[in-house]
This record gives C-alpha cells, sequence and structure tokens, in this order.
C-alpha cells in the first residue's frame, strides 16, 4: 500500500510536471499567469484523437502531428494575444489567456461537439515491478518526464534560447539593451510551453481515456499550484513540486479519501508558500 | 581597437519630440553631436535627460522631429536595429542578468550582435576590466554596485557601438568606484567612441566631458565645454532656465557646489 | 438529509412491460389555444458540463426534427430555443428568463445539473411555464413539484432511490456479495445514491469498506484503486460520470484487479464502447440504467439508429439523448391531448398523461414525478445483456 | 525585474473638483435604474439584478485589488460563505432579510480575518495561488459537512427576503420588488464603498498600493490596512452571496466553481481597476454583454472570449477611462 502510494503519486507526479514545466517557462517570460495552459493540454489529446480517428494514424505517428498542431495554434495564439503582453501589468494577462481559454474550448466543442470522446491508442497492457502493477504508458511517462526535464535544463542552460528564456525572465530592459529580440523569445517559449503541454496531453491520453472540450481547467490551476511551489522558472525545482504534489494527493487519496485530495493538497501548498514564501527551490524570493 | 571608427558622422537631433504615451517630455529638442565627443547632459530633474537616452534608443515614444546617424535617421527604429546601427545604450539602475553568472551576461550581450567569437569578445572585456574576470563565475547579482556598473559597461561595450549613451552610472557606487567608472568612460572615449552621458555628479561629468548640453523642461537650452560655464551659473540655468550675467570667477574654485 | 419512506418496488422482467411506439401526428389538426408549442431547452452548451449538455441539445433536437418532418404538433412546426446554463443557477435562470420572455416559450425542458433545475423551480412557478426536467437527480425537485408546492415543475427521469435498491438486491441475490467500495461522482447524483444504498445495505447483508468520491474532471484513481485492492472487495459501488468509468476501468485492468472486482452502479459500464475499453475488466459489471441503447424495444433502436444517422456513427446516444428526445415527444402528445399550448391546458394535460414511451408508460405522480423503470443490465462475455426491469411508486417525505 | 509602462492603478481616481461631476453621473444613472421597470419586461429585469448580484463581490475585489494591489480568487469564497451562512440563518430561523444579510456579511468578513494572517503575508502570485487555495478548500468543507449544507445536495427552497424589523413585514417576491431590493442594497454598497476609500484607511490603502516600501518607512501600518481591505472585500462578497442565494432560492457548492470568480475578475479588470464607476459600468456590461450573446448560443463563449481578448488589450485600463475620456477630451490624451 505505502510503495503503491509512492509509484501512484510520482507517475501522476509526472502528468503535472509535463504540464507545468510549460507555464513556468511561460510564467517567467511574461510573468502572465497562462489560464489557456490547460487548454492545450486538451488541443494535444484531441490532436491526437483526431489524427487515429480520421486520419486512421497509428498512436505513435499521432503524437508528432497533434504536436505540430498545436505548435502552430499556439504560434498563432502568441502572435496574436501573447506579444502584446510583454510589459503589461499582470492583470491584463489574466483576462487575455482567460479570454483565450474560452476560445478554444468553445471551438473545439463547436468543431467536434461536446460530447465526450473516446481515445483508443497507446499501450495500456499492465507490468509488473517492484510487485506493482502498471501499464505501459505510464512508464512512458515516467521515462519522458525525465528526459524531457534533462533536455529542458540542458536546453536552459546551455543553448542559446535557453539562455535568452532565461534572460527574458531576469531583466526585460536589459534584453531590449543588449538587443535581445523579446517578442521572438517570448512567442518561441510560448509555442514550446504550449507544445509540452500538448505532449502531456498525448501521453496521457491513453489512460485517461476520455477527451472532452472542458477538460483543460482543472488542469491549470494545479499547474499554477506547482509552478508557485516550485519557484518560477525553475525547471528542476517544477519536476520536484509537481511530485511532491503528486504524492501528497496520492496519500491522502489512499489513506484519507479522493473528496479531499484538492483541499489537503491546497492546505499544504498554503502552508508551504506561508513558510516558504518564495517555493521550494528558488535560491531567492522572487514573486 | 577601436582607432577605425574615427571619423564616423554625427548624431544630428532635430525638433525631437517625444515621450511615453500621451506623455510629452522632450519638446522640441536640437542637438549636435561630433565625432570623438565627449557630451555631458545636464540639468534639473525632469528635464528629460534621461528620456533622450532612452528615445535615442527606441525605447520611447516619438511624436516629432529626427534623429539622424549615419546619415540617416533613426527615429522610430527598434533599439534592436539600433544596437545594429552602431549606438549602445547602458540604462541607470543595474540593468543586467541578476541570476546569470558575469560569462553569460558577456554571451547574452554578444548573442545579440554576432560579430566576433564569443571567447575572444569575453577577453576582450576581462582586458578592459579585469574585476570582472576575477568574479567570471559569480551571478551578476552578487556583485558589488561598481562591479555591475562595469560589467553593464562592459556588455555595452561587447556591442562595438561608436555612440554610448550611459546614464548615471555613478548612482549608489562608493568613490573608488566612481573614479574606476569615469576613468574607463574616458578610455572608451579615447578608444574613439562617442559617448553621450546623463549624469548627477555635475562635477565628475565636467571633469571628463569635452562638452556640456545644458536641458531644460525637455529643451537644449545651453551648450558648450566645460570651461565655459561656472557652477554658480548652472545652478541658476536648473532654476530659472536663464543664463545669468557673468560675474566670472575662475573655474576651478572648489568651493563653489551645487 | 431528509428522511426518505420506504419505497414499493416491483420487479417486472423487461418483455411484460407493453410497448407501442407513439403514433406519429398523421394529418394537421387545426391549431388549438395558445399558438405552436415552443420548449426552450436549457442545458450546459459550455462550461465543466458541456460534455452532457451536448448530448441532451442533440437528443431534443433530433425529436423536433422528426416531428416537424412528420407535419409538427397541432399543425405547426415545433420551435426549440436552446439556452446555455453552463450547468450554474445564475446562468440557467438568465437563460430560461430569455426564453420565457422573449421567445414565449410554453415549456422549459432542463437543466442537467441539478442546481440550476432547482433554481429553475421558482422562475417558472412565478412565470406559469412549465418546466420539465429529464436528467437531474436531486430528490428534492419532486419532492418540492407538485403536490409537495411547485406547481409547473415535472421530472420524466427516474428516481436514483429505486437505482441504488436495485443495484444491491442484484448484487446480493445475483452474485452473493456482501463486501463493498464506494468510488462515486462527487455530485448530488453519486453522493445522492450512495446515501440511499446505505439505507438499504443492512436488508441485503452488506457492508462498505471504503467510501470515496471524485470531481467530475478526476483524471488519477490509482490511489483509491491501490486502496480498495488492499480490502479485498468483491464489488464497486459506482454511480458516476461515463467518461470516468472508463478512467476507472482502464486503471484497474493497470492495478491488475481485472475480474477480481466488479462495478455495480452506473456509468454506462455496458455500453460497447465502455465494454471495449477492457472486457476482462467489465465482465459481470451490473449496470442500472434509465435507459441504455441496446434496449430491446423497437422504439428505442429505431431512435438509436436515428441519432447515429443524424450525428455520425461514432457518437452513440447516452442516457441525456435518449431522454431529451423522449421528452420532446411526451410534451408534443401532452400538447395534442390539451388541443393547444396555454400554458394550464398543458399542464393538466401533462398531469393526466399516460404516454408509452420507449422505456414504458409515463405516468406523472401527484408530485409530477413520472413512474419509470429501472432496467439492468449485466456484462457477459464482453456482451451486455438485460437482465431485468424494476418499477417502484415513490412515496414522499410527510 | 523591471515592469515598464503606465501604472494601471489610481489614474482616475480623482481630486474634489471632479467629484461633483462623479455625484451627478451617479445620481443620473440611479434614476435611470430606478425608472427602469417602466420599460424593461422581466428577463431584462433579471439580468440587471444579475449584474447587481455581482457588482457587490466585485466591489469587495476592486477594494483588495485597486485600493491594495492585490489579486484574490477568493472573493467568490466569501461570497458562498455569506451564502451560506444567510440560507441556514433564514432556514433555521426564519429571520429578516436584513439580518441575513448582516449574518451573510459577517460571516465572510470574520473567515477572512484568519485566512489573511498567513495569505497577506505572501507576494503577489503566491497570494493568488493562496486565495484560489482557499476557493477549492471552502467547496470541499461544502461539499463533505453533510449535515450542515446538505453536501452536493445543497439548500434549496431557500426563504425569499422578508422586509421586517423583527416579525412579521412581507416577502419579495415579485421581479419588480427583487429588482427594487437589488437597487437599495447596490446603492448602499457604493456609498459604503466610497465613503471607505476617502476616509484615511482608504488613503493608506492607495499609499500601500502605490509604494508598499515608502508607505511603511514613513510608519503605515501596511499590514493592519491590507487585513482591513481583505477583510472588509470578503464583507462585501459576503453580502452580496446573501442577496444572491434568497434571489436563487438555491445554493450548491457550485458556487465555488472557477465560473463565478472568473465572472467578477472580468468585471472589475474589464471595468477599470481601482475605481468605483469602473466596476460599476463592467457589471452592467459585461452581463448585458453576456446575455446579448445568448442569440447564438454555440458561438457565445467564442464571442465573449474574444471580446475579453480585443477589450483588455484597446482599453487596458478597463471600459471606464474610454468612457471618462471622450466626456473629458472629447477623445484626446490624457495625462496619467
Amino acid at each position: 500500500m505505502l510503495t503503491d502510494a509512492v509509484v501512484n503519486g510520482i507517475t501522476a507526479g509526472s502528468v503535472y510536471a509535463l504540464v507545468a514545466v510549460g507555464m513556468t517557462i511561460i510564467f517567467g517570460v511574461l510573468r502572465a499567469i497562462n489560464f489557456a495552459h490547460g487548454e492545450f493540454y486538451m488541443l494535444g489529446t484531441f490532436g491526437a484523437w483526431w489524427g487515429i480517428e480520421t486520419l486512421d494514424l497509428p498512436y505513435i505517428v499521432s503524437i508528432p502531428l497533434a504536436l505540430i498542431i498545436v505548435a502552430a495554434i499556439a504560434l498563432a495564439v502568441g502572435v496574436l494575444v501573447m506579444k502584446r503582453l510583454i510589459d503589461q501589468p499582470f492583470q491584463i494577462g489574466i483576462v487575455a489567456t482567460l479570454g483565450v481559454s474560452l476560445v478554444l474550448q468553445n471551438v473545439i466543442i463547436l468543431i467536434f461537439g461536446g460530447a465526450y470522446k473516446m481515445f483508443d491508442g497507446g499501450w495500456i497492457e499492465p507490468v509488473e515491478i517492484l510487485g506493482i502493477s502498471l501499464s505501459e504508458q505510464r512508464i512512458l511517462i515516467v521515462v519522458a518526464a525525465l528526459v524531457i526535464f534533462g533536455l529542458l535544463e540542458l536546453m536552459v542552460h546551455r543553448t542559446r534560447f535557453g539562455k535568452t528564456i532565461r534572460a527574458v525572465s531576469q531583466n526585460i530592459e536589459a534584453c531590449k539593451v543588449v538587443g535581445v529580440n523579446v517578442p521572438v523569445v517570448v512567442i518561441g517559449t510560448f509555442v514550446l510551453g504550449c507544445t509540452l503541454a500538448a505532449l502531456s496531453g498525448v501521453l496521457t491520453a491513453p489512460v485517461t481515456v476520455s477527451l472532452y472540450g472542458g477538460m483543460g481547467t482543472s488542469i491549470t490551476v494545479k499547474t499554477f499550484a506547482i509552478i508557485v511551489m516550485g519557484g518560477v522558472g525553475n525547471v528542476s525545482g517544477t519536476l520536484f513540486a509537481a511530485w511532491i504534489l503528486g504524492l501528497m494527493e496520492s496519500f491522502v487519496a489512499s489513506y484519507l479519501g479522493l473528496q479531499f485530495r484538492d483541499a489537503v493538497a491546497f492546505t499544504a501548498l498554503i502552508v508551504v508558500l506561508t513558510l516558504l514564501p518564495g517555493g521550494l527551490f528558488s535560491k531567492r524570493e522572487r514573486f | 581597437m577601436l582607432d577605425d571608427l574615427r571619423g564616423a558622422p554625427a548624431l544630428d537631433i532635430r525638433d525631437l519630440r517625444a515621450g511615453y504615451g500621451p506623455l510629452e517630455i522632450i519638446r522640441s529638442l536640437n542637438l549636435t553631436v561630433e565625432p570623438g565627443e565627449f557630451v555631458a547632459l545636464m540639468g534639473p530633474n525632469g528635464a528629460g535627460k534621461s528620456t533622450l537616452l532612452k528615445t535615442i534608443f527606441g525605447m520611447a515614444t516619438i511624436t516629432g522631429g529626427s534623429i539622424g546617424w549615419d546619415g540617416r535617421n533613426v527615429a522610430g527604429m527598434t533599439p534592436r536595429r539600433i544596437l545594429g546601427a552602431g549606438i549602445a545604450y547602458v540604462p541607470q539602475g543595474r540593468c543586467n542578468f541578476p541570476l546569470m553568472s558575469v560569462d553569460e551576461n558577456l554571451d547574452m550581450a554578444s548573442y545579440a550582435v554576432p560579430k566576433g567569437n564569443l571567447k575572444a569578445d569575453r577577453d576582450r572585456i576581462y582586458d578592459l576590466f579585469p574585476v570582472l574576470h576575477e568574479r567570471r563565475r559569480q551571478p551578476a547579482g552578487n556583485l558589488s554596485g561598481g562591479e555591475q556598473q562595469m560589467l553593464e559597461m562592459g556588455m555595452a561595450m561587447l556591442m562595438r557601438p561608436r555612440l554610448l549613451l550611459i546614464d548615471e552610472p555613478s548612482v549608489g557606487l562608493s568613490p573608488q568606484s566612481i573614479q574606476k567608472v569615469f576613468d574607463e568612460l574616458v578610455a572608451i572615449n579615447r578608444g574613439g567612441c562617442t559617448i553621450l552621458l546623463v549624469e548627477q555628479n555635475t562635477r565628475k561629468a565636467m571633469q571628463v566631458a569635452s562638452r556640456v548640453a545644458i536641458l531644460r523642461l525637455g529643451e537644449v537650452i545651453w551648450t558648450g565645454p566645460p570651461a565655459g560655464i561656472t557652477f554658480e551659473e548652472l545652478g541658476a540655468i536648473f532654476m530659472t532656465g536663464e543664463l545669468p550675467q557673468r560675474a566670472r570667477k575662475t573655474e576651478d574654485s572648489d568651493e563653489t557646489r551645487l | 438529509m431528509p428522511t426518505l419512506t420506504r419505497r414499493q418496488f416491483a420487479a417486472l422482467t423487461a418483455s411484460t412491460i407493453p410497448f407501442s411506439a407513439l403514433a406519429r401526428p398523421a394529418r394537421a389538426q387545426v391549431a388549438g389555444n395558445g399558438g405552436p408549442l415552443k420548449i426552450g431547452l436549457i442545458v450546459p452548451l459550455s462550461g465543466p458540463l458541456a460534455r452532457f449538455g451536448g448530448f441532451a441539445s442533440h437528443g431534443a433536437e433530433l425529436a423536433v426534427k422528426q416531428i416537424n418532418a412528420a407535419g409538427g404538433v397541432n399543425g405547426a412546426p415545433i420551435e426549440l430555443m436552446r439556452g446555455d446554463s453552463q450547468g450554474t443557477p445564475v446562468e440557467a435562470v438568465s437563460a430560461a428568463r430569455r426564453v420565457i420572455s422573449d421567445d414565449k416559450v410554453q415549456v422549459i425542458l432542463g437543466d442537467i445539473a441539478s442546481s440550476a433545475t432547482i433554481a429553475l423551480q421558482p422562475v417558472v412557478e412565478d412565470a406559469h411555464v412549465i418546466l420539465l426536467n429529464a436528467a437531474s437527480s436531486n430528490p428534492d425537485i419532486t419532492y418540492k413539484a407538485g403536490v409537495g408546492g411547485y406547481k409547473w415543475s415535472f421530472r420524466s427521469y427516474p428516481t436514483d432511490e429505486l437505482r441504488a435498491k436495485v443495484i444491491l438486491q442484484f448484487g446480493a441475490e445475483q452474485k452473493h456479495f456482501t463486501r463493498y467500495a464506494v468510488l462515486s461522482v462527487d455530485s448530488d447524483f453519486g453522493r445522492g445514491a450512495i446515501a440511499f444504498s446505505k439505507k438499504y445495505l443492512p436488508q441485503f447483508h452488506g457492508e462498505i469498506l471504503s467510501e470515496d468520491y471524485y470531481k467530475d474532471d478526476e483524471t488519477d484513481f490509482r490511489p483509491v484503486l491501490s486502496h480498495i485492492k488492499s480490502l479485498n472487495v468483491q464489488g464497486i459501488l459506482s454511480y458516476g460520470l461515463p467518461d470516468a468509468t472508463r478512467l476507472i476501468v482502464r486503471q484497474i485492468l493497470e492495478l491488475g484487479l481485472a475480474g477480481k472486482v466488479t462495478l455495480l452502479g452506473s456509468g454506462e459500464f455496458t455500453y460497447p464502447d465502455t465494454i471495449k475499453v477492457s472486457p476482462a475488466v467489465l465482465n459481470g459489471a451490473v449496470e442500472a440504467a434509465a435507459w441504455a441503447p441496446d434496449l430491446d424495444n423497437p422504439r428505442s433502436l429505431q431512435f438509436v439508429a436515428d441519432y447515429r444517422t443524424a450525428y455520425g456513427t461514432k457518437e452513440v446516444p447516452n442516457v441525456h439523448s435518449y431522454t431529451h428526445w423522449e421528452a420532446v415527444y411526451l410534451l408534443a402528445a401532452a400538447a395534442k391531448a390539451a388541443g393547444g399550448t396555454e400554458g394550464s391546458a398543458l399542464r393538466s394535460a401533462l398531469e393526466a398523461i399516460d404516454y408509452d414511451g420507449a422505456t414504458g408508460k409515463i405516468r406523472f405522480d401527484s408530485h409530477h414525478q413520472a413512474e419509470l423503470p429501472m432496467f439492468i443490465y449485466e456484462v457477459e462475455g464482453g456482451k451486455s445483456v438485460e437482465k431485468g426491469a424494476f418499477i417502484a411508486k415513490v412515496e414522499y417525505p410527510a | 525585474m523591471a515592469m515598464t509602462g503606465v501604472n494601471v492603478h489610481g489614474s482616475y481616481i480623482y481630486a474634489n473638483p471632479r467629484h461633483g461631476l462623479r455625484a451627478a453621473g451617479f445620481a443620473v444613472l440611479v434614476i435611470a435604474l430606478a425608472a427602469a421597470p417602466l420599460v424593461a419586461g422581466d428577463y431584462q429585469l433579471h439580468a440587471l439584478i444579475v449584474s447587481m448580484t455581482f457588482l457587490l463581490p466585485a466591489l469587495g475585489l476592486n477594494l483588495i485589488l485597486g485600493y491594495a494591489g492585490m489579486l484574490s480568487f477568493a472573493q467568490m469564497a466569501f461570497f458562498g460563505i455569506g451564502a451560506y451562512s444567510s440560507a441556514l440563518t433564514a432556514m433555521r430561523w426564519g429571520t429578516p432579510f436584513w439580518l441575513n444579510l448582516v449574518v451573510g456579511g459577517l460571516a465572510a468578513g470574520i473567515v477572512a480575518v484568519p485566512l489573511g494572517i498567513p495569505a497577506l503575508r505572501l507576494r503577489r502570485y503566491s497570494f493568488v495561488m493562496c486565495t484560489l487555495g482557499f476557493a477549492v478548500i471552502a467547496q470541499t468543507i461544502a461539499k463533505n459537512w453533510i449535515s450542515v449544507t446538505r453536501g452536493d445536495l445543497g439548500l434549496s427552497q431557500v426563504p425569499r427576503p422578508r422586509i421586517a424589523l423583527w416579525n412579521g413585514g412581507f416577502e419579495i417576491t415579485s421581479i419588480t420588488s427583487y429588482y427594487y431590493l437589488a437597487l437599495v442594497l447596490s446603492v448602499l454598497a457604493v456609498l459604503a464603498f466610497l465613503t471607505l476609500v476617502s476616509s484615511a484607511a482608504g488613503r493608506y490603502m492607495i499609499a500601500i498600493r502605490e509604494d508598499e516600501t515608502l508607505a511603511a518607512s514613513v510608519g503605515t501600518p501596511t499590514w493592519h490596512y491590507r487585513m482591513i481591505a481583505f477583510a472588509l472585500s470578503a464583507v462585501f462578497a459576503g453580502v452580496g452571496g446573501s442577496f444572491y442565494v434568497h434571489y436563487f432560492t438555491v445554493i450548491s457548492p457550485t458556487v465555488f466553481d472557477p465560473f463565478y470568480a472568473n465572472t467578477v475578475l472580468v468585471i472589475v479588470l474589464g471595468g477599470g481597476v481601482g475605481t468605483v464607476g469602473g466596476v460599476v459600468l463592467g457589471s452592467f456590461l459585461f452581463v448585458a454583454v453576456s446575455e446579448a450573446l445568448r442569440i447564438a448560443p454555440d458561438l457565445r463563449m467564442i464571442a465573449y472570449g474574444l471580446l475579453l481578448i480585443v477589450i483588455v488589450f484597446a482599453c487596458p485600463e478597463g471600459l471606464l477611462p474610454l468612457f471618462i475620456r471622450k466626456i473629458r477630451f472629447g477623445g484626446g490624451t490624457h495625462v496619467p
């Protein structure tokens, strides 16, 4: 039961982590909470579902297809909306991204109907590891999370694009002074972040099975909790915060009851924030 | 190293009107700067000195007039294009990436204008500011105020500017740091880079500048060599906007303070 | 919780329920009082509950299209005005007020969310407009309707008390289960059904070993299922959402619980799409449904065929599609019986109606609650098998 | 990080000479609203009532966001607490309406204090997160404290407002009388809000918002005033919730859903944060827009979302400044 709870927490946390890391880098460059972030998770699952159902593609092919579709949508949103959020007060970002979320959600409902769909794909056969039964897909999610976080850490600290992301999140004025093309970095980061959310959606779809237009809403709130806990723009902090939240939820659900899960998780979060206002992993208080 | 830049064309600002959004701070400003000059902008608070630098660098809203540079009008260009045209800007206050190391900060500066290679660029700056080399692995935010100011000047120099706009480099620095910063500015200017400096520390500015331009309410109301004006006269201009009757004094009278 | 009195149950087999498809209006009659029948459909079209509003909307629209193609009611086509309730009382009342005031509807058909339906009750009462509910499960809706107070509210959807009892009875008598875990949706439906289950558990010598409720957008059931695994239960009582069912099934499979626990309750366990997720998990699963797409009844089968023709073969109608489709036919029948659409005549016609629906006779009791059967289905060999229909007369708290 | 750009707050907190203009505008609006039932149908009156229902929590949010500079998602939690406590009081003891309002407001205000103690120490986003978490916790309590809240079944047939000092009196039932009740409540709330922000406490709040470090350095007890702002914002929301529950006569844990919180947020940010007129305008405009869009149910929320995006970029300071500018400068520029 205890190992079960730990494994469940890590797998759930890995799903959160993939969505959250996208939001944390977007938050870093824009200081805007992307209230539409869960919608990109939703769009990812819909993209893959569409590929499987309409184009008869195998799951493995529908993954890149979904990512390309979402990246294109994110690019459009980035150019039309997010670019304008640079240098704007944070309230503007909230209303604008709420608007984006409403539009994306309801366009999907308009195109595909409000009724839920079934996702048919992925590797869902259970395998036994350490006496715990787990689907292959979930192992894939955990592995994918680790690989992607490794790559992101490398990207953020070693590559030119990664450094510009950090630069924009640290000082926009200085970026202008040294000639960083801030709008391009912001749009690029937004597309990257949204594509990561979509990847999480596509990888999770085989285990969550059902998809519908409004499925992204609850993800956004949890994601927000994670990035605040992990420290803004802190990539590895996000992974650990997501795992901690996943473990916390898993223990509450296992020993207390599912209905108390969100409340206990949020209570713990409030306690954590009260004690460590800058999040668990950031080097200094940043927001 | 910068000698080849001698003879660069002048900065030629005409009837410039600019500000932030609907708020106009620069009103009909005229100023020309010859190549290799070191011009100190002075004037009371709110005269528009910092705004002028921002405007030249493309970070304010221009509502009229022109900024001639290199024989073309750079008014309305983005900071990136202005950088490309050879103008660099060091704003007031801390303007670096506090969580990045000194190395990374310098890399950021050379990313934008990819001319040389990173390593050579960095070494050039470390030659100029050896203290940065000692602290190259430290986050910029942990550096002292003077060190950060030098870092920012170094970042600006990486852009190989022919015109350096620098805003209040002495604010919050120790006297030694101030001396060091101004020594470096003079060296940069000697290297052939034209400098437009905004500085509250009038004494220091008048020591290093080759010319002074006095701003009041968004206009240049007087310009000339530092020797051509006394501290009393400066103070009077700041207050009234008018040059008082000359009651000539020795120019280096130390007891005169603003 | 309000005290609930005993109900009488009568177990019938489905085949004994008399069916006769509603006679299509053969020819146009002279338009009666009140003009054409105007129905305001108030369901969630956006927000988290839109996934159910979509089904309901499709069902009702199909019925209107069919009836109008056959000449309409009393010589005039039915008009359907849709309003988005977003599943909230505020939006439901706003949408309803709009169709009442601007479109002059005689009937409001809706909502799915109980809190929205309850908020609509006083509104229609003041406006003298009929409220026909075909999806909400809160018992208050009809406890407080008819002789209970609200004269204009009706419900043509079976109550969850019947559902809860029937499931326990089946579990005890057919499967000999005594150890249960609860995993239901955290809503009035899921929690209400479990509250009723607890009332009947002693009668069937059952016990509940764990109790969990999930949010309607929950995706991770592994912690609960791990817990349930450790408890060695026989049945999971689950009154939940069909899309969540698929997750639960897949995660039961993942945890190696397939064949070790049986799902009982409601959540489209016996739909082909659900069974497809994992036949191994769903074999033996028992569903108590107000309606199911494979209901062996010609009218119902025709509905499913028509629905899939209209909306694509991928979309299998759900229970909301059916109840809203049937509700429109029921209203058409009432309008026909009333000879028009004038409010009180329509209401009297509805009170007195004796209507043959696909699931059985629809008659409203004194609380305006339709007496409708509950069908039991069980998955056997990867196929849904009907095990009988149960009907009960509701007894109300004094 | 340097946040350049125009300060969104405070540009329209007018100096005295303009008070006259504002008072006149306010009077015209109230008279127009008082005359509305002569021309408006039930549906329009209902829409206006909904606007005024959201006005109260919106004023509360405006206080904490516009005057203390903190974005709170807890507004609707307080709204729900006010609604539940007021409904329970009325159902159990048959109390008159005014007392229900007081109970609703007080309950929300009292809950806000212990929440504020840890939360108000936090800075911007951590505070937002904290308040969001509080709404989730409040919903969980409403769902699981079944003996009091009846859980998910919620409370239904909540008594209609009874206008009486104590016993007897008369019950509000018709939509017109609900409308006037809402109008009276709204006018009182706006007046209370104006009194509050022009008081010494209000000026301190503005000082804290503008520059907290400076305010603290001149000896303003910043935490103290933030707490006052937070608790009072809860009181406004609680009173709004109390009216809500007696109008809709039903309350369930869905009141804690993001839908309500988002509506209030859009009203305040869309209308004009830090202004009273903006919030009033926002309440009417956004309910009106959302109702007008009902002509196309399928496209409604898409259009609403697009509108939000357009409005927020076209007038980042909310719609009120746009209106005022038109009046004062004939469309010209203004000096912030």
